[in-house]
Formats: C-alpha cells, structure tokens, sequence
C-alpha cells in the first residue's frame, strides 16, 4: 500500500501531552477529510493509547512517547503510539475489558476496549521492560 | 480613534483559549446546518469552508470544547 | 534554563504539511496560554520556515522536515526548523528583506525578515549540499 503522508512525533510523557497529542492527530488526519465522528473516534482512541503510555508505562516518570502516523492510499490511517516504558506482561489479559492494574487510580479498564471499537483494527506488541507499541487503523469513508 | 485603540488592544490581547471555543461552536453550528441541508455528517472540508478556515484550525478549535460523546454511550452506560 | 516541555516532529516535504505544522506549534505553544496575536506571530513565523524548506531546500522534491519546539522556564518557546535540503550559500545575503533566489515563483523575499520581525530572536545555520536549520525564539508574557 503506497503512502500518501506520514509524521514521526516524540513527546515528554508529561500528561498535557495527552491533548497535543490528540491535536496533532487531528490535524494529521484532516488530509483525509473525516467527519468530526470519525475525528473524535481516532483522537479518543490516541487519547487512550497515549494515556496508557503516561501512566502505565512510564508510571508518570519522565520519558518520551513516540506517535507514527501515515495517510495510506485507500484513505487508511495508521498510527502507532510508542513507549520504552515497563511493558505489559499478558497482552491478552491486558486487552480484555475491564482488566486494569491500577485500579486505585480509578482507571476504568476499558482503554484497549475503546481502541478496538473506535478504530478498524488494533495490534499490541509487548515485552517487559523493554515498553509497548501499539499499532491501530482505521479507515476514512468519503460520502 | 482612542476607542479603536482600545479595542484593538483589547482584542489583541483575547486568549487564544477564547477564540479557540468561538470557533469550535461555529463549527459545530455550521455542522449542523449541513446535515439539516444535506441529510449526512458532513465533512471537515465542508465545515471549514462554511467557516472559511483552514482545516486544521477547525480540527484545533473543535478539540477545545466537550465534543459530543454520543460514541462513548454505549461503554460508559 | 530549564525545559517545561519538548516535542521532536518529523514530516515530508509537501506543502499540504505546511498547515499541518502551523497547527502543530500552535498546539503546542497554547500550553504557555498566548494570545491569539502571539501564536499568529509564531504560526506565521514557522509557516514561512517551514515553507523555505519545501521550495528552496528540497525544491519540490521529496525529503523530510524536522520540527523541534521547547518550553523553557522563563515562557519563552524555541522552534528549529531543519532540512537537509541544498543549503544556502550566503546567508547574511539570504537574510536580507526581498532577496530571493526564486523571483519567478513570485517569492516576496520576505521569510527572513517576518521571522525576525515576529520572533524575538532567528538564528539561520546552513551549509551548501547539507542543509539548513533555523533556530528562532520568541517569549510569551503573562499580562
Ligand atoms: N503502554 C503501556 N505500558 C504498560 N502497561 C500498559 C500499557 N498500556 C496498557 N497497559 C496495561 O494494560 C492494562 C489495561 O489497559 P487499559 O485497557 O487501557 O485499562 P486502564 O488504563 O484503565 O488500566 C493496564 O492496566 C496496564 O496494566
Ligand atoms: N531552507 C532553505 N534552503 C535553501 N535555501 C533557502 C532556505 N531558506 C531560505 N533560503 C534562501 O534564502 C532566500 C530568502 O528566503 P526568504 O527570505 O524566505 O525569501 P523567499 O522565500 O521569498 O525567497 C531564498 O530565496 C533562498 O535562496
Ligand atoms: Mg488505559
Ligand atoms: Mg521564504
């Protein structure tokens, strides 16, 4: 599939970030022309990501989260979000809804859930102490 | 010619935060308009031409303001 | 001077991407709460940057933009703009208001010169055959 666009962008894990985060996606994927629903789909679904990356990975210590994205031919974005924090021990536990390691900071679980349903495809690549990446897609449907 | 000054001034000196939520509400005004028009969520070319903006400002002003959740729903309740 | 916060993009040559990067600084800058006439001065600055890398350093043709903005202690943003485009050969002569190399492309030869006028500080790096790199500075001031 040839590429149309594509950004690299490397971040603090500061949570601010979180919404530049969804901003520059945003503005990313306007090349697409989305409606403002399939906006607000992909920019929860990096809010998500990007979120797991700040608390989870780098447990609110200091860091830098990478964010890929590319406008593929078929009006396809791909996006990966990327940390060299902890890592997830059981990526299959981890995704499952309402499986959460932190429940004392009232997170819900349901981060990966929202990822799955708000995109067209989510991949999670794992490994402890190395960190996570998580790759997801979806696709922008002219009218 | 002080007033103007004033005003200019005062202008000037909005908060970015400000204008951003004045735009994201047009734009959301402006959405509706279209479907009302055409019977389908439009596009943000169709938003931002209707604001006359780029759009990547539309996309910058929406994330300003609680947008609607509608998709959240059936997670969440 | 301390860091508040970093952020590293990178982006292709293509001018669609110039808006895109417009967005980008202004969310980002919007963490220091600017007004609405600062962030014009910086999302003009940077346009004008970003655009001399796509016409001049890559003339057209494919290549790759980095991005790189800080927020230092004291509320002053830093930008550099860098390409390994084909560099400028004189840059004090660059520099100078309506020098251009690209009179036919109806270039004003004014980009330096808004740079300087919007920012407070531009510094411009450059060697023929690596690139270019444009450092400039502008303070936000809490009224
Ligand atoms: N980037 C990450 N680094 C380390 N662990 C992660 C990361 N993302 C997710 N996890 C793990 O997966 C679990 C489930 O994530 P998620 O579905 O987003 O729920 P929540 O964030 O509410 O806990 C987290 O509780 C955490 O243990
Ligand atoms: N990134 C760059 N790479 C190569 N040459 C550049 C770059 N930026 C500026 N220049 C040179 O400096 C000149 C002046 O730039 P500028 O003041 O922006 O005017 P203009 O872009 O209208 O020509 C350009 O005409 C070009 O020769
Ligand atoms: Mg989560
Ligand atoms: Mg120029």
């Amino acid at each position: 599939m040839g590429i149309k666009n594509e950004m690299k962008i490397e971040f603090m894990s500061k949570s601010q970030n979180e919404a530049f985060a969804r901003i520059v996606i945003a503005a990313f994927v306007s090349q697409l022309d989305p409606t403002i629903e399939e906006l607000a789909d992909i920019k929860t679904a990096v809010s998500e990501a990007v979120t797991n990356s700040i608390i989870h990975g780098y447990e609110g210590k200091n860091g830098y989260i990478k964010m890929i994205a590319r406008l593929l031919d078929d009006d396809t974005v791909e996006i990966e979000v990327i940390d060299e924090g902890k890592g997830i021990e059981d990526v299959a536990q981890a995704r499952k809804p309402l499986f959460t390691t932190k429940p004392e900071l009232e997170r819900s679980g349901m981060g990966f859930t929202i990822m799955e349903t708000f995109m067209d495809s989510l991949d999670v690549y794992s490994e402890l102490g190395k960190g996570t990446k998580v790759v997801m897609t979806k696709r922008i449907r002219r009218s | 010619i002080g007033e103007i000054r004033r005003y200019l001034r005062d202008n000037n000196s909005i908060r970015v935060s400000r204008s951003l939520r004045d735009i994201a509400y047009k734009a959301l005004q402006a959405r509706d308009r279209l479907i009302a028009k055409n019977g389908r969520e439009p596009n943000i070319s169709e938003i931002a031409k209707e604001l006359e903006l780029p759009r990547e400002e539309v996309v910058f002003a929406l994330d300003a303001i609680q947008e609607p959740v509608s998709l959240f729903e059936p997670i969440y309740h």
